[in-house]
């Protein structure tokens, strides 16, 4: 019963997550909601691991955990990089290469 | 739960250090590499291309002794979830020689761009290290860890040219939308997890196997294949890779087209053939599409490119569909072929696009220019180079003997061993492909050949010796095997991964 | 199957002995270009050489056998062998690649197109051999596949750089039309191994398995190698690259085309779709039948309508490969037997008639039949050895073209395994009537430029006291030159030769399509 | 009961494929060392005519020893001269004796020519009594006509050309009257359509001539389909029977005894006829494709004697005497009064003469009346009278072939290289004795007047058609016989009486000039080439005017007049003789079948080793009634008219009937002594209208002619030549333009729109679905994370809906 809540807790997450992608022009904004989905994938994976009974889950989710920091450490890098370049951190601006 | 963990005896595993040897010496490497980058003078940064290469081929020196002592059970190691079989073998060694090839390529352009150097080199080794895992991983964990171990590195290297907004954007494309496919797949591994209560991927098989899939389930591989499509550049989720290997450093394109394409291929087969392969109604019709997606979007959009990078990179993309396009049918009894023939032409694929690569980068030193028409004339002063080009775009057109065409043969054949009407359909779209696919690359061929040189420029093109070792590997590789594929058929026999199904 | 495994170094020698020449000319600069043409025709010589001791080791009384027989491993993953071996019905085809590569080389040494080069270009004709011969020895489906694939290349560049104005839409043309084939044919060959659960891809495992397939099953796959065939004859509807490849092409390309290359179809029907396929050939043939007599009017048709004298010869091809393609669809012995002789004389005229081409277009700049007239009074033998090339080529008896044109249209009268007779009939009579249309078309051409006076404008050398240099168009015209008789009189003789007697071809392969026939009818219930 | 007759051979029969081998072998020289031989390579041709010729003569010998010993062994005195009329039908045939003759066995050789689906077939020899004839009748004329040609063509440019295509041309005709089966008679026939095309074409400087060769050939072309086809119908009709019988469809022999066996299918026997005909009627120029042979007279005069007398244009008629089996059989030529070959026949006779009428070149007069003989032929053949109409070729060669070489002769000596009787003819004869002689020798022979050879040919034919039952046809073979004596009245009239114009007067026309200078402005080589035959002036002085030609010309002349009136007692009933029957005519005897199929195989000279043997009951005759189980027969057994002069007089009136009124019309037309204006006989000249109230007389000539002929024979004939110019040849010419605008149509609007425009359509098709592909690549990641969710999204619902 917990768990599913839990469960929904992480969509919720996650979609949010993913709406926040899909509509921040803003490259640190979007960076924060890909840290959204990735703990709405925590929650999902520790609530499976309580439903299962399982220690994977747990294992899972701290790796995540550290993915996750890695990931926002070159994240942050490259907004600076490109702060540094351009004045602006707007991710419509950036779309030198298409076609 | 963690009482009943604590009350296990805590009791070392045994470790096979033969098993994991490529693994160590590229860890030892990477951290030699470091420690001396720190040391080493500027001008003596050269240095540290060979010394990642020797690396690389040190690294694959266990991959060969494995091979040849073979015929041991490793996969007992790590609970069967990082397994050492000729599967992952035959990869690492791949993954290991496109690193070696790479730097090769990368060599002077490093030098002359006056990028980075040790980083580089530490980063390239950091992702093939992830590479050579992901090839052994049998696990979603272990898959996970290994995926983004390839990746952060590449999204890096990708942005290497930190002062050209074009390589800055690349590098953020590739990130965010990496990052965003890599939680998207999270996503899809977690309920995955949830809905069969296990992480490794046999176990998944086994569960996945019983009854019809749940929503959630469907949902999870769905999500699963969505984020491993996005690693091997599937339409719809291949939008980063023009932009991305338009922009990032030339031999750092040839990387993530080749390697990092190889390891999500890689990841995609181990999933799908370990713990999918029950969920047949899934994900067939879906890579079903992927598949016929691909390669159609991808070569009718490269036939509008007129930069080559961006050209090759579509024809990236719908090579990836031709790579795609047995997986559609793998939960047939053409199972294994399907699986050979993924992984043949994987290995084929490399020698030849990083061969295509090494001729755009040994021009593009004397042209300044990455349009198509800059390579008029081709033929007139630099012969070599123009046949070599026409060599490796044949190749990629799948025309006999050169390479590719048995890549090709075994994809078709796959399919047709399968046998179903939709097999069948695809098989009738791939060969279309084929055909629109020729249409691009004899236009760089008509380039190379019938076109004069633009400017009347016909100075000879000199090649540095790296590159020349990188052309020699990749047109050896090309040319023999596609005369005597069967050098390389052999190890595509892999009794192992399917031997595990059943199959 | 029966095999004769005796000498059987020769043929993989005589396919690959040209790569020993492309390997020497890597180490001889571009810039001697006499050096290059010197490998080429000795390689060519001495691939020829290999070929004449092919036909003098060949028994001739076994023709339906497979000689020289070698099944060695290749790609055993797929079951795909090292099989080659030489028949009846290859055996004219194989010597001939060798001889018109040879005699191409020989018509290259002064009269190389104007892209200069000699080094890519007789390296390129070199390969071209290789693939050319390897299709006709080629008994497992994928090395076939292999070969056949083998001469797009190198015909792609040879049209594409010495061709002439439009050479690169042509080229291209012409690659993604056999490309396109190619592909489809491929899909085929795979479906008909798997279908048919064949022990490998060898030819004689396959039409043994073929035959045993469900019906439906060989209509699919004859379809996919249909098409695949049918572009490289090329049949109506799919000939439109052949008139663009054929006029941009050198005219070594050109020639090579037609002598050698389109034959790669139509034995491809006759090699592997039909034996393998008897019933999908069977449901095809009308298909095939139909669309080989409206190849023969539209080819006509088509050539009527040509201003161009080398276009006007490359519809001809789409005509005449018609009448090949109406011989095999009648699955008659007398029928195949004419197609196959057919291809050879094919080859001959029209890479005869190409060279012609070449020789004026080197002449007078233009092949413009309007300002073309009097070549008899300007060059008389050119213009004999036209017409003579015009009357073999409208099927003239006594020259060999008529041997592939009558025999192929008696054989629609009655055709085999129940074929629609009514059908055939017809096609018969409007194959029929496609002779007289050659005759117009090339009568036609052949008084237009042959007969009457010399045009003005290039009556330069001829005309008494007139200044040289106010007409320098006339200064290159002269008579045939002693490399083009070279190159050109064996033609001529074998035109004759086989014309007169054409029991030396069919002698050969009538055992060998006698055998095939009867395959193929063990397979239609 | 008959006993096995033994028939004779001998080495000239045996080896008879020399006849024409060596003429092929003399063209072989010509072509590769002519020039350089000091006659120019016609010594090569002349001595390889004149070899054949000796070869065909012992043959005939041979022949004629053959056919005697075996009707000595039948029993039979072979000359005794009494038929069997097997059929009581038509009331002038009368039951003639109970012996009958026994078939005599053709020479048959064959060697291994080709091999398809294990049948070989053959080339080699059929040698019978119509082939001996026209073996021996080739090889002869050939030779004339090539030695008249030394001297016509000497000093042209392509002299070594020109023997070379006619040596060739006779090696074709020969091949095809010996050919022992149809792709070798195919083989001939075509050999000799391009030589014509050669040879017609042979001034091809001139568009006129190179269109008139072109025109040959494509005509003669269209009627070879039905030849590719009617063969094909007939091997496939035959194969069976003959393969039964130890020889393959493609056999003549095998062929004629198929279609006497009664085994064949009608409807095979029908259409093979019908397509071996529609062939016959292009070589033979029958009507409607007759147009071709009046333009051919634009090659050289001796090649037009030699294609209009014994070679080409008889090719047809020889193909329906060859295979007359299977046109008897399909065609039921025994049983019916009207049938197709008959009818073509008969039309081409009226059609031609009527068109002789208003020709003033004196060639084109002969080749209409060619055309019309050709149809007597065909008439012959088509009502059952194989032996006359066999007998008109015979004696139509010699005479045609006279005519011809007269009209090279005065154009030759007399007329200066024209060919225009109006303009440049008339009285000739005093200058040109020899030349009228023979001329009107061969007149004679061609009217039909008695005791000339076309006597007894042409009214044979005309009396076996009454005899046989087509009494229609009849009738048109004698107005035929009057218009043929009329027109050639006329132009006899008009060559060497009256009063001589123009060239033959000796003066040297402006127009001569004009139709000259085409050539003049060229350089000196081509022109002298091109006409050096009609221009060697330096050979008969500075326009010495007309005069007799040299012995060269004249002595074929004189002796083809001899024939033309000697060789019609070979076979005149008139004097009681009938050699040709006897030689020639194939017996319609049923042989037994053994006799047939050689054990020693198909190479094994086949008529050698078979005995034949005439059967019991064979009274029925052939053709009649199927052969009895065992037997073959190989030719129908034929009625045969008695002549007698009561029957012969109506054509023998009607003949002389058209001369009169021929020449009286001419010289009244034409030759007015007391018209003043005889040297404006151009009649179109406008001081006619001056003059007309002077010549009262002349008025009334011009009455005559207008009223009689204009008003009758004008509207007719110009009609005909109206239709046959516009129409006809109308419609061969709208066939080749609406070939060429057809083609033209269809290349641009199907080949190059269509079926390549669908082609570039789907190019244009990828590369515009990857232009609008493009903006997809936005270039922005929120855009592509959408992408990338959404395609996600879209996919999972569409599989959850699919699985669940």
């Amino acid at each position: 019963m917990y768990a599913a809540n839990f469960l929904l807790l992480g969509a919720v997450l996650f979609s949010i997550g993913v709406f926040g992608v899909i509509a921040r022009r803003n490259a640190v904004m979007v960076l924060m909601s890909i840290e959204l989905i990735l703990n709405a994938v925590n929650i999902n994976l520790i609530a499976f691991a309580l439903m299962n009974d399982s220690a994977e889950g747990h294992v899972f989710a701290l790796y995540v955990i550290a993915v996750a920091a890695a990931e926002v450490g070159v994240g942050l890098a490259m907004v600076l990089m490109i702060y540094r370049n351009r004045r602006s951190i707007a991710l419509d601006e950036l779309s030198e290469m298409r076609g | 739960m963690i009482t009943a963990l604590l009350a296990q005896a805590w009791q070392a595993p045994t470790i096979d250090w033969h098993a994991i040897a490529p693994e160590l010496v590229l860890v030892a490497g990477i951290n030699l590499v470091l420690f001396i980058d720190l040391w080493l003078d500027e001008s003596k940064k050269w240095a540290m291309a060979t010394l990642s290469g020797m690396v690389l081929l040190g690294a694959f020196v266990p991959v060969v002794t494995l091979a040849v002592v073979g015929g041991d059970v490793r996969d007992a190691i790590f609970d069967g979830r990082y397994m050492i079989d000729e599967y992952a073998l035959v990869l690492k060694g791949l993954f290991l020689l496109v690193g070696y090839v790479v730097v090769l390529m990368s060599q002077t352009e490093l030098e002359e761009g006056g990028y980075y150097q040790g980083e580089f080199y530490v980063l390239l080794l950091v992702s093939v290290l992830g590479m050579v895992m992901m090839a052994s991983s049998r696990d979603l964990l272990s898959v996970f860890v290994a995926l983004e171990l390839l990746s952060i590195p590449a999204y890096m290297m990708a942005a290497w040219r930190k002062r050209d907004p074009k390589s800055n954007e690349a590098g953020v494309k590739y990130y965010l939308l990496g990052v965003f496919a890599s939680g998207v797949l999270l996503y899809g591994m977690s309920l995955l997890y949830g809905t069969t209560g296990t992480t490794k991927l046999t176990e998944i098989g086994a569960a996945l196997a019983i009854g019809d899939p749940s929503v959630m389930q469907v949902l999870a591989v769905v999500l699963v294949i969505t984020g491993f499509a996005f690693k091997i550049s599937a339409v719809p989720f291949h939008t980063w890779a023009p932009d991305t290997y338009q922009g990032a450093p030339t031999p750092v394109t040839a990387f993530l087209s080749v390697a990092s394409k190889a390891a999500g291929f890689t990841a995609l087969l181990t999933v799908l053939y370990l713990g999918l392969y029950g969920a047949t109604g899934v994900h067939e019709p879906y890579i079903w599409v992927l598949a016929a997606l691909t390669m159609t979007i991808g070569n009718v959009v490269a036939l509008r490119q007129t930069n080559i990078v961006r050209m090759l990179a579509y024809s990236s993309v719908s090579q990836g569909g031709f790579i795609l396009m047995p997986l559609a049918v793998m939960a047939t009894d053409a199972a294994e072929s399907a699986l050979r023939a993924v992984v043949i032409y994987l290995l084929i694929y490399a020698f030849s696009n990083l061969g295509a690569f090494c001729v755009i980068m040994a021009v593009a030193r004397k042209t300044r220019s990455g349009e198509i028409s800059s390579f008029g004339g081709l033929m007139g002063y630099a012969p070599g180079l123009g046949v070599l080009m026409t060599v490796f775009l044949a190749s990629l057109a799948g025309i006999p003997p050169l390479g590719i065409w048995i890549a090709k043969l075994q994809s078709f054949r796959a399919l047709i061993d399968a046998g179903s009407t939709a097999a069948y359909a695809l098989a009738v779209i791939a060969a279309v492909n084929t055909v629109i696919a020729a249409a691009y690359y004899m236009r760089v061929l008509r380039q190379i050949w019938m076109a004069p040189a633009p400017d009347g420029d016909t100075s000879p093109v000199v090649v540095p010796p790296p590159i020349r070792l990188a052309l020699a590997i990749t047109a050896g590789g090309t040319v023999v095997l596609g005369i005597l594929p069967g050098l390389v058929l052999r190890f595509a026999d892999l009794p192992d991964l399917t031997g595990a199904l059943g199959f | 199957m029966q095999t004769l495994t005796n000498d059987n170094w020769l043929l993989t020698v005589g396919t690959f002995l040209p790569l020993v020449g492309v390997a020497l000319m890597m180490f001889v600069p571009a810039s001697d270009e006499r050096a290059h043409k010197q490998i080429g025709i000795v390689t060519s010589a001495a691939t020829l050489a290999v070929g004449i001791w092919t036909l003098l080791r060949f028994d001739f009384d076994q023709s339906e056998k497979l000689q020289f027989f070698v099944d060695s491993e290749w790609i055993t993953v797929i079951h795909s062998n090292y099989t080659i071996g030489l028949d009846g019905i290859s055996l004219p085809l194989y010597v001939l690649s060798m001889a018109v590569t040879l005699l191409v080389m020989i018509y290259t040494w002064d009269n190389m197109p104007d892209a200069g080069n000699p080094k890519s270009f007789i390296m390129l004709m070199l390969v071209l051999q290789v693939g050319m011969a390897g299709s006709f020895i080629a008994q497992d489906l994928i090395l076939f596949f292999v070969f056949f694939e083998v001469v797009l290349l190198p015909m792609y560049f040879m049209i594409g750089v010495w061709g002439g104005e439009d050479r690169q839409y042509a080229s291209l043309k012409f690659f993604l039309y056999t490309m396109f084939g190619s592909a489809l044919m491929l899909v085929a060959f795979l479906a008909l191994f798997f279908q048919t659960g064949a022990e490998s891809f060898s030819f004689h495992h396959l039409a043994e398995a073929g035959a045993l397939i469900d019906r439906d099953v060989q209509v699919w796959i004859f379809a996919g190698m249909f098409i695949g065939f049918a572009v490289k004859v090329p049949m109506f509807p799919f000939h439109t690259w052949l008139p663009d490849a054929h006029t941009q092409a050198p005219t070594q390309g050109s020639v090579i085309l037609a002598a050698i290359l389109l034959k790669l179809g139509t034995y491809g029907f006759v090699r592997i779709a039909i034996p393998m396929l008897p019933q999908g050939a069977k449901a095809w043939a009308p298909v095939i039948g139909i669309l080989a007599v409206i190849g023969i009017i539209y080819g006509a048709l088509g050539c009527l309508a040509q201003t161009d004298m080398k276009r006007l010869i490359a519809f001809s091809s789409v005509a005449h490969m018609g009448f090949v393609m109406l011989g095999i669809s009648t699955l008659t012995e007398f029928g195949i037997n004419a197609a196959l002789f057919g291809m050879v004389a094919h080859g001959l005229i029209t890479g005869m008639l190409f060279f012609l081409a070449g020789s004026v277009k080197h002449r007078y700049h233009t092949l413009e039949i309007n300002r073309l007239s009097g070549m008899l009074i300007q060059m008389p033998r050119l213009g004999w050895i036209l017409g003579f090339a015009a009357m073999a080529s409208l099927g003239l008896p006594g020259l060999a073209g008529f041997w592939g044109e009558f025999p192929a249209i008696l054989s629609a009268y009655n055709p085999n395994f129940g074929l629609d007779v009514t059908l055939y009939r017809t096609l018969m009579v409007i194959a029929a009537l496609g002779t007289v249309l050659a005759a117009a078309y090339l009568l036609w051409l052949y008084q237009r430029t042959a007969f009457g006076r010399p045009n003005p404008e290039f009556a330069g050398t001829h005309s008494v006291g007139a200044a040289a240099a106010d007409d320098h168009h006339g200064a290159d015209i002269h008579d045939v030159t002693p490399i083009e008789w070279i190159a050109w009189t064996p033609f001529l003789i074998a035109i004759v030769v086989f014309g007169v007697y054409p029991q030396l071809m069919f002698g050969v392969m009538d055992p060998a399509v006698t055998a095939l026939v009867e395959r193929v009818g063990a397979g239609i219930p | 009961m008959m006993l096995a007759a033994s028939a004779s051979t001998g080495w000239f029969l045996e080896n008879a494929f020399l006849i024409p081998l060596i003429p092929a072998i003399g063209f072989a020289i010509i072509i590769g060392f002519g020039r350089r031989l000091p006659k120019g390579g016609s010594e090569v041709g002349i001595a390889s005519m004149a070899l054949s010729l000796a070869i065909a003569i012992g043959a005939t010998v041979q022949w004629i020893q053959r056919v005697g010993s075996v009707d000595e062994g039948s029993g039979e005195h072979a000359l005794g001269g009494v038929f069997g009329f097997a059929r009581s039908v038509f009331p002038t045939a009368t039951e003639g004796g109970h012996g009958g003759e026994a078939y005599v066995e053709p020479v048959i050789r064959s060697w291994t020519w080709w091999q398809s689906g294990g049948l070989e077939f053959g080339l080699g020899q059929h040698i019978d009594g119509l082939a001996v004839m026209l073996l021996l009748l080739v090889a002869f004329i050939s030779l004339l006509v090539q030695i008249f040609s030394t001297e016509y063509v000497a000093g042209d440019r392509r002299y070594t050309h020109f023997f070379a295509a006619l040596t060739l041309f006779s090696a074709g005709m020969l091949v095809m009257v010996l050919a022992e089966n149809m792709i070798q008679l195919i083989l001939g026939w075509e050999i000799m359509g391009l030589c014509s095309f050669m040879l017609i074409g042979h001034w091809w400087e001139e568009e006129a001539n190179s269109r008139a060769a072109l025109k040959a050939f494509f005509t003669v072309r269209v009627g070879d389909m039905g030849l590719l086809v009617g063969t094909a119908v007939i091997f496939f009709g035959a194969n069976q029977w003959a393969v039964e019988n130890g020889s393959n469809g493609f056999s003549i022999q095998a062929i004629s005894g198929w279609a006497m066996s009664g085994e064949a299918s009608t409807s095979v026997l029908f259409w093979g006829a019908v397509a071996l005909f529609i062939a016959c009627i292009g070589k033979s120029g029958q009507f409607p494709l007759h147009t071709w042979l009046p333009d051919a007279m634009a090659g050289p005069t001796p090649v037009s004697s030699l294609l209009h007398s014994s070679t080409m244009v008889v090719a047809g008629v020889f193909l329906v005497a060859r295979l007359y089996p299977v046109f008897y059989t399909g065609f039921d030529i025994g049983g019916t009064n009207v049938n197709l070959i008959a009818v073509i026949g008969a039309i081409t006779i009226v059609i031609a003469a009527a068109l002789a009428f208003v020709q003033n070149d004196i060639k084109k007069v002969l080749a209409y009346s060619t055309v019309s003989q050709l149809g007597y032929m065909m008439l012959g053949l088509g009502v059952g009278a194989w032996l006359p109409a066999v007998f008109h070729i015979f004696t139509h060669a010699f005479f045609k072939c006279c005519l011809f070489l007269a009209a090279g002769s005065i154009s030759h000596s007399g007329s200066h290289h024209s060919f225009d009787m109006k303009k440049d003819m008339g009285g000739l004869w005093r200058k040109m004795p020899i030349t009228a002689g023979s001329w009107m020798i061969s007149t004679a022979a061609l009217c039909g007047v008695p005791f000339f050879s076309g006597f007894f040919s042409k009214d044979e034919i005309i009396d076996n058609a009454h005899n046989n039952g087509y009494t229609f046809f009849y009738y048109v073979g004698l107005v035929g016989a009057a218009m043929t004596a009329a027109y050639m009245t006329r132009a006899t009239y008009l060559t060497f009486f009256g009063t001589a114009r123009g060239a033959a007067a000796g003066e040297h026309h402006d127009e001569h000039e004009a139709h000259d200078t085409a050539a003049h402005h060229d350089d000196h080589d081509a022109d002298h080439g091109a006409h050096g035959a009609d221009h060697h002036d330096d050979h008969h002085g500075a326009h010495a005017g007309p005069h007799e030609s040299p012995w060269r010309i004249t002595a074929p002349l004189v002796i083809l007049a001899a024939l033309a009136i000697g060789s019609g007692y070979l076979n005149a009933p008139a004097v009681g003789t009938h050699y040709f029957t006897d030689w020639v005519e194939p017996r319609g005897a049923a042989v037994e079948l053994d006799g047939y199929a050689s054990d020693e195989g198909h190479s094994e000279a086949l008529g050698l080793a078979a005995l034949p043997r005439a059967e019991e009951g064979y009274s029925e005759g052939c053709g009649y009634t199927d052969p009895s189980p065992g037997t073959v027969c190989y030719a129908p057994k034929l009625n045969h008219a008695e002549f007698s002069w009561g029957k012969a007089a109506p054509s023998i009136i009607l003949v002389a009937f058209g001369i009169g009124i021929s020449a009286w019309l001419s010289l009244g037309v034409f030759g007015g002594r007391r018209n003043p204006f005889v040297g404006l006989t151009r009649r179109f000249a406008p001081a006619r209208w001056i003059h007309t109230l002077l010549v009262r007389k002349y008025f009334l000539d011009d009455l005559y002619e207008r009223v009689i002929v204009r008003s009758v024979a004008h509207p007719i004939s110009k009609a005909a030549y109206w239709v046959n110019q516009n129409i006809l040849d109308g419609v061969v010419n709208g066939v080749g333009k609406s070939g060429r605008s057809a083609g033209d149509w269809v290349y641009r609007n199907v080949d190059q729109r269509v079926v390549d425009g669908a082609v570039k359509a789907s190019g244009v098709v990828a590369s515009e679905s990857g232009h609008a592909l493009q903006p997809i690549q936005s270039g922005r990641v929120n855009q592509y994370g959408a992408l990338l969710f959404g395609a996600a999204t879209v996919g999972a619902i569409l599989l959850i809906l699919l699985n669940i």
